[in-house]
């Protein structure tokens, strides 16, 4: 199975039966497997006429309903900003799959990279809290936009899942759980009185107001304005501060279960190598020959982007003497990275955006003691 | 005989633009001083309805009276 | 019709100014959904951001206020998730002819089940009065202060060949007119286009010698020439009229419904 | 089998990439072993020279990208020519007898697989699984009959009975590679 | 003469003759007054059907050799990133005024805010460099504006102008240096042979290449794909890594030179505010209190945000005991100082992100020794 | 016509499949430059993304190759900065009807003088084959693998409904009528748009049993219509069928010229 | 003078905020202190309350935030209970004849500014110009003759004498100020 | 008398997509084995050009011949 396959496979058996997008290399494969895939189990694929409306048709059948899915790359990445900001302040569950490839602009669209890390996190305007993983193998794939689709219905907000083009377009062997132990979320739902429904008010500690769909019985308003429990709008700074806030902390005040990682020795290790997406596979590479040399490093493969996991980071590099962040971009998870650890560790960067796979030599060169 | 209507405005939704009186057909509507629209002449309403279909706040109501007479 | 049947009254009145035509669509569009029946339940309005598409916020039905110019593609996503709802978009000459432009084409092409209703005051009124796509030629606004030199765009007849089931144009003016295009175009399935010639005395008329709302209505009046007669008149004897009436009434197969046909033949007839 | 790398190249549209998708699911579906396929998109995959990539590996594959060939098929000059300058010095080197080549280290083979195909099978569609199956034969990845189930599951409606052709065809080939060896360079040099 | 229009008399004095926008509040005076005072000029102002196409139309109006200029706010500054990154790539010159109000989606379109710096670094797919300029006073507006277009120019680079509706519709005094100390800068012309002409081929030291208008008898190919000097798309790593190199080299050679602030009373302090915009305003009346009150406290206000002054705040902050980054959002530059300063530094936010200007006694409250 | 004076032969062979029509209508934009006599200096060719935006790399004027689906609106920026440019746009079905509708329907409203010419191969080529907005109905592609059941749109119509002066449409197998229709297209002041119905035997043709570029040309033949006898015949007998020729000829005052006389009045006669 | 903060409110369309930019401009070009002018804008503005507000100073003006005027015109009910919430507690506050108020401290004026607006000059269209220039009487920010220019510069052409007028008739108004006063809160507690 | 056309295919350009050899009305253009066009029958060439039109890769070229005959 293909990485692109494999996202279209676990979103599938999450319950997603809607997907709406517009092609572009290099993540086209998810749309034309959905277009295979949903109609057969009487879901829907539409191919909108760009990546807005794609965005735009997604948020209103979650609206509707369903749990829906929508893919792209870089440039159509950028298109979708403003309806992703939407989505987060209405509340849509939804899922953005972004298979990332060289930019910026057309760049090279068939190579991979990983240059949207930032914008995944900064993209749309205006505050907004962001939740995106990053898989780097086909597995992780399956397992992410399933996990993906999940945390979009329980959180009620748009889940990213930053692909690149080696792990879209690569095929390997999947390990999957057995479906058993694969719990599908779906959106809370309300139980009061229609007449009295509040589509923002919150009786849950977890902050997540329920959300019905139209057509179920409840009627109710929805906006992009800043709005009270009602779901109208309203510019008291109170009301407004209370929204932001609560947008922010339904995700915040779930953190620690958020971060997903894989690490390796870091218990007996001097030196720390910190990657994400297909970039982890050279450093996982790189990690083993340096091992093999007898050097003492550790490996941190983070599965969660965003929100960035800085305790598990500062947790695994306080102690290190050398920190490697590899990515495939001039350097953008590496400011995190620099922004939560102490000036005194050095923090260098193994990166590469020439559109070629950073190689594990390239990764080893930025440890101590290699040569 | 000539249907007679009683008007009602709600005169926190009215803004005064002036649209029904222009519609009425017997120009028996006319704006106050605090720029609230009234009923100058309530005695010649006809109910015919017009002040209603034209009020674009949904400001005006106009019941048809019994004629008594 | 009652009232508190179709409106949220405890929001009303409305933000829009006084004459403003926008309130007398509003209640067209309530009118329309009394006519037909409709559970108020199974109602979704769609609109995007304008003064027009706050409209939204005073209806009683499912209601979505989105961003500017794409209500038509989440009203998409919205009756192909569930095409068992009625769909309502609410949207603006701005937001609809502008920004919106290619949404409406392609809906219209789809055929998809959504009512658009279009609320032409000829300007961006939310944002005070800069010219539209649906601005006449010569119009003053903040954006054309020596005069708009565009000329505006016939919604009808693109959307007609566009591929809409119902397109049809009315005024504030017309009312009950409008009324009954409103009732036709929700009745039809597939795609209905039905622009409403509305008035923004505050941005537009002001600026254009049209000082009360009563002269803007009057205008309409005074400009408008129904389809029919249209047929007789020469385009240079149309310029700068508003053409009224039903452009065209089709019965195109619907989008959603070809989609579940589509569908019970890849299951194999079983669903 | 350690980290083993192929790259099979030649002309786009001549059915590579189908070519190394199969053999990868080969491996996943008969095989213990890890296996990892890519392949080269993009415009420069239509016409021109196209690639598709497996590693093959008895432990985890990390690195998924072939940097250093243990083996490349290239079927057309141009393949030959884009691809062949990292293949590793002592890798098998299998191209269609028409591709021209440098004199090199490392088992080299001129096969006429276009030409035999096209003599035997009246077609040169399947040049891809003839090609896979020389491959396959030749490292005995997976048994014949493992690999024809896969090949009849990837493969168009109605020409199951030429891909079975071409498969028995490209067996042939390696059975009877060594009569297409190339000398290599050393040996020219003797 | 307000902020809005101060931004338009800056960029008509540094040369701007094409504008193309869609309006937005609260940035809609900015095309209300170029609409104006355009045509008169000889310009041209074209209100465009949204956002993404005034960007294109901008561009467009760049290379066909006009200093162009667009404006918008939030919602309109996400649709438009697809085509920054595009500019960037081609390196065609053009300013993008962003008015921002409060986010994220259509949040409180009248109110001011700054939740989108960390967009205007980071909004487009791929990596990218970025300039961007934060005016906190109508005099700013203008010498920023101005400033961008030369810039804009000079570097062959979008410029963003990030304002808020604070600064935007504010009306204050505005001093200005004379005409004559007002110097313009054009794009660089090329000399040789059209012939053998190369556009992005590097004889200067400066790594910017000349830029001649369509029609003046150049002729050449420009794309959004990776390309070689000859303009023509190219995906040899080595020709992808040096275009990406020189287009953040470019400017990064000349940081020192556009690293623009204001600071007070830096040296005699031990306590440390770091503003911008209209933040500032508040930060610097904060300041003034805590000075008032003997407290010893410096203020820098940043004039450039991107690229980030690293030096120059370090080197105010490097021997404060507190510093306090003041901005109306929940916490985005300060990301930067924290990645810049040493860990043993405390670093507070004072912020605010409910739609209404932040305070100076919140700015205060975050000092040391207030009460 | 000697091909160095139009093309950067140095990159021929281009990139297209084998049989791909796109050459052909390269082509024939370039001897439309030819017959027109326009300084290769001032001609301006802006494109989009797709296989058919690739065209600009092979024509030795300015070549612009922008964003998918907005190079109407950097080649509007282009024009109005310029209006002695003559400004040609190459786009696709996917980057000029999907994505970039608005950007087309908007120009022709406009009126500007820009020459569009879409290169209509019914199916997204550039990534591989999805449905495009004008793909037939029923036809295979990789996102509709049971038949697309969208309708496509007719881009002639809608342009002409929107307001361009010029609206022609032609195919690669009628090569010269196409290059007439440029010339045409070409020499009209204001919008013009011209569609050349080009084939992709790679994505569309391969899927849609038509195996060979020759089977796709012969498709052209016999699914063309000309607009006079297409008069005569119902809606029912036109489905499906291509519709050639002219479809409009206009002579509305061109955007930029309607523009400077706005800047010399507002300027007082001065310049 | 310190900082003054000035906010003028009434209905949208009543021009206050036209009457604010004057202000400020006067500010700018005929004093040497320094200003701020600000507005609320939305569709909150329009219908509705409206104000503008303006903070002059002697010295530099970082905050531009008008948080407790000194200064409080109120031109209709709903401005006055929408904005007169953080007057300074001694602050200057002219209202309408028409606004009902409560009883507070500090100067308070009830001013049939509409009505003798109407009445004198037979139309309300310049109660903003009159309003602002018994403002600017009572403050002296400007002298009339300066205050004329800037008002006749920033009209609509063929409304200069009525602007005129209006200048005068605001200038009459705030010369006759006290008989305006209302009680105050303590006044009236005796 | 019927014109005589000397027939280049530019070999590096020519795709061998059979357009040209289909067009041509005296059939005489046909593919190569290793999918290059060429002339398989240079006598009958009576320079009509359509080869030429019809290639999409402007890879041939027709020259009239003198007929000398
Ligand atoms: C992406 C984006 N661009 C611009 C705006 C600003 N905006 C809001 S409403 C509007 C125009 C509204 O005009 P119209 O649709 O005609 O509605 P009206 O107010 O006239 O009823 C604009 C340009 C926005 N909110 N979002
Ligand atoms: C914003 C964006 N969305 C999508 C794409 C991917 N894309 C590139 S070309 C193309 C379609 C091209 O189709 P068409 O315009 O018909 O050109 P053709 O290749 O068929 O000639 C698409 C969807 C892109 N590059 N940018
Ligand atoms: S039409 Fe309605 S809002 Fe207007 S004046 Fe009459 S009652 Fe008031
Ligand atoms: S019902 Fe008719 S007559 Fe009576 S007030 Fe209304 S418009 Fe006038
Ligand atoms: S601005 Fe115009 S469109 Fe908006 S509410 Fe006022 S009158 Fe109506
Ligand atoms: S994919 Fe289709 S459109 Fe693109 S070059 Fe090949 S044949 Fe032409
Ligand atoms: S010129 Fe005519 S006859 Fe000669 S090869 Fe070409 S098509 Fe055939
Ligand atoms: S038409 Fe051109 S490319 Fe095609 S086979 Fe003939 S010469 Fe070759
Ligand atoms: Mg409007
Ligand atoms: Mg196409």
């Amino acid at each position: 199975m293909q990485g692109n396959e494999a996202c279209v496979e676990g979103a599938l058996d999450a319950g997603v039966r809607f997907y709406a997008g517009y092609p572009i290399t290099p993540s086209s494969e998810i749309a034309e497997d959905f277009a295979a895939k949903l109609p057969p189990l009487g879901g829907k694929f539409i191919q909108m006429e760009d990546e807005i409306a794609s965005m735009a048709a997604v948020v209103g059948a979650s609206l509707a309903g369903q749990k829906a899915v929508t893919a792209t790359s870089g440039p159509g990445f950028s298109l979708k900003q403003e309806i992703i900001g939407f989505a987060t302040m209405v509340e849509a569950p939804c899922v953005i799959m972004n298979v990332q490839r060289a930019g910026p602009s057309t760049g090279l669209p068939t190579s991979p990279a990983q240059g949207d890390v930032m914008q995944a996190r900064w993209g749309t305007h205006g505050d907004h809290p962001a939740l995106v993983l990053c898989p780097s193998s086909v597995t992780d794939a399956y397992l992410l936009s399933f996990q993906a689709v999940n945390w979009a219905e329980r959180f009620r907000t748009p889940v990213i899942v930053l692909l690149d083009e080696t792990i879209g377009h690569l095929r390997e062997r999947v390990r999957l759980p057995g479906r058993e132990e694969m719990v599908i979320s779906s959106r809370k739902q309300p139980h009061g009185d229609p007449e009295t429904f509040q589509p923002y008010e919150i009786t849950d500690e977890d902050l997540i107001p329920p959300l019905p769909p139209y057509g179920g019985g409840y009627r109710f308003h929805t906006t992009g304005l800043y709005h009270d429990e009602t779901g109208f709008p309203s510019n008291r700074p109170e009301v407004t501060d209370r929204l932001l806030n609560r947008l922010h902390e339904k995700i915040d005040k779930y953190k620690e279960t958020l971060f997903l990682y894989e690490s390796y020795g870091l218990r007996q290790a001097n030196q720390l190598i910190i990657s994400y997406g297909a970039s982890a596979r050279s450093a996982k590479a790189a990690w083993r020959k340096a091992r093999e040399k007898g050097l003492l490093v550790g490996l941190l493969i983070l599965k969660t982007i965003w929100p960035f996991p800085e305790e598990i980071v500062t947790q695994a590099g306080h102690d290190k003497n050398n920190i490697v962040v590899a990515e495939m971009n001039k350097g953008q998870l590496i400011g995190e990275v620099e922004r939560v650890m102490d000036k005194r560790i050095p923090i260098r960067g193994a990166n590469r955006a020439d559109g070629v796979l950073i190689t594990p030599e390239q990764i080893l060169a930025k440890l101590e003691g290699v040569n | 005989m000539p249907k007679k209507g009683k008007v009602y405005i709600n005169e926190p939704w009215c803004k005064g633009c002036e649209i029904c009186a222009n519609f009425c057909p017997k120009k028996i509507l006319g704006l106050r001083g605090d720029g609230k629209m009234e009923v100058k002449d309530p005695e010649n309403c006809i109910a015919c309805n017009q002040c209603v279909l034209r009020c674009p706040d949904y400001a005006i109501k106009v019941e048809v009276i019994e004629n008594n007479d | 019709m009652e009232l508190e049947k179709y409106f949220r009254v405890e929001k009303l009145p409305h933000i829009w100014c006084p004459g403003c035509g926008h309130g007398s669509v509003m209640m067209s569009i309530a009118k329309g959904v009394d006519k037909l029946g409709w559970d108020p339940k199974k109602v979704v309005v769609v609109s995007g951001i304008g003064c027009s598409s706050r409209a939204a916020g005073y209806l009683n039905f499912n209601t979505l206020h989105t961003v500017h110019g794409r209500p038509i593609a989440f009203a998409t996503g919205v009756k192909l998730a569930n095409p068992e709802l009625h769909v309502i978009v609410i949207t603006g000459d701005g937001d609809g002819a502008a920004i919106g432009g290619n949404h409406l084409i392609h809906a219209c092409r789809r055929n998809i089940g959504i009512n658009v209703v279009l609320f032409n005051n000829q300007i961006y009124g939310m944002t005070s009065g800069q010219y539209s796509p649906m601005t006449p030629e010569g119009s003053m606004a903040t954006t054309s202060p020596f005069g708009n030199i565009e000329p505006p765009f016939d919604l009808c007849e693109l959307t007609k060949s566009a591929g809409a089931n119902f397109v049809a144009r009315g005024t504030v003016y017309h009312l009950p007119k409008l009324d009954s295009y409103m009732e036709k175009a929700f009745s039809k399935k597939g795609f209905s286009y039905l622009e409403a010639i509305s008035q923004c005395p505050t941005y537009y008329g002001r600026r254009n010698k049209l000082k009360t709302p009563l002269e803007m209505l009057e205008w309409q009046k005074e400009n408008s020439i129904d389809i029919k007669k249209a047929k007789d008149l020469d385009p240079e004897e149309l310029k700068g009229k508003i053409i009224t009436g039903i452009f065209t009434e089709r019965d195109e197969e619907e989008y959603t419904v070809r989609y579940d046909k589509l569908i019970a033949s890849v299951q194999g007839g079983k669903k | 089998m350690a980290r083993y790398e192929i790259r099979l190249s030649g002309a786009g549209g001549q059915g590579l990439i189908l070519a190394g998708i199969i053999l990868s699911e080969a491996v996943v579906r008969f095989t213990d072993k890890e296996v990892i396929q890519t392949q080269s998109y993009g415009p420069e995959a239509r016409g021109g020279a196209s690639k598709a990539e497996v590693i093959i590996s008895d432990e985890e594959i990390d690195y998924p990208q072939v940097n250093k060939p243990d083996f490349l098929l290239a079927l057309t000059q141009e393949a030959y020519n884009k691809y062949n300058r990292d293949l590793k010095e002592y890798g098998t080197m299998v191209v269609d007898e028409r591709v021209d080549i440098s004199p090199r280290g490392g088992p080299t083979y001129a096969v006429p697989i276009q030409r035999l195909t096209q003599e035997k099978l009246g077609t040169r569609m399947v040049v891809n699984v003839v090609s896979l199956a020389l491959f396959n034969k030749l490292h005995e990845v997976v048994e014949t009959e493992k690999l024809k189930t896969i090949i009849l599951e990837r493969v168009p409606k109605g020409t199951e009975e030429l891909n079975k052709k071409a498969l028995e065809l490209g067996e042939e080939l390696a059975n009877n590679l060594n009569q297409f060896k190339i000398k290599g360079k050393e040996e020219e040099e003797e």
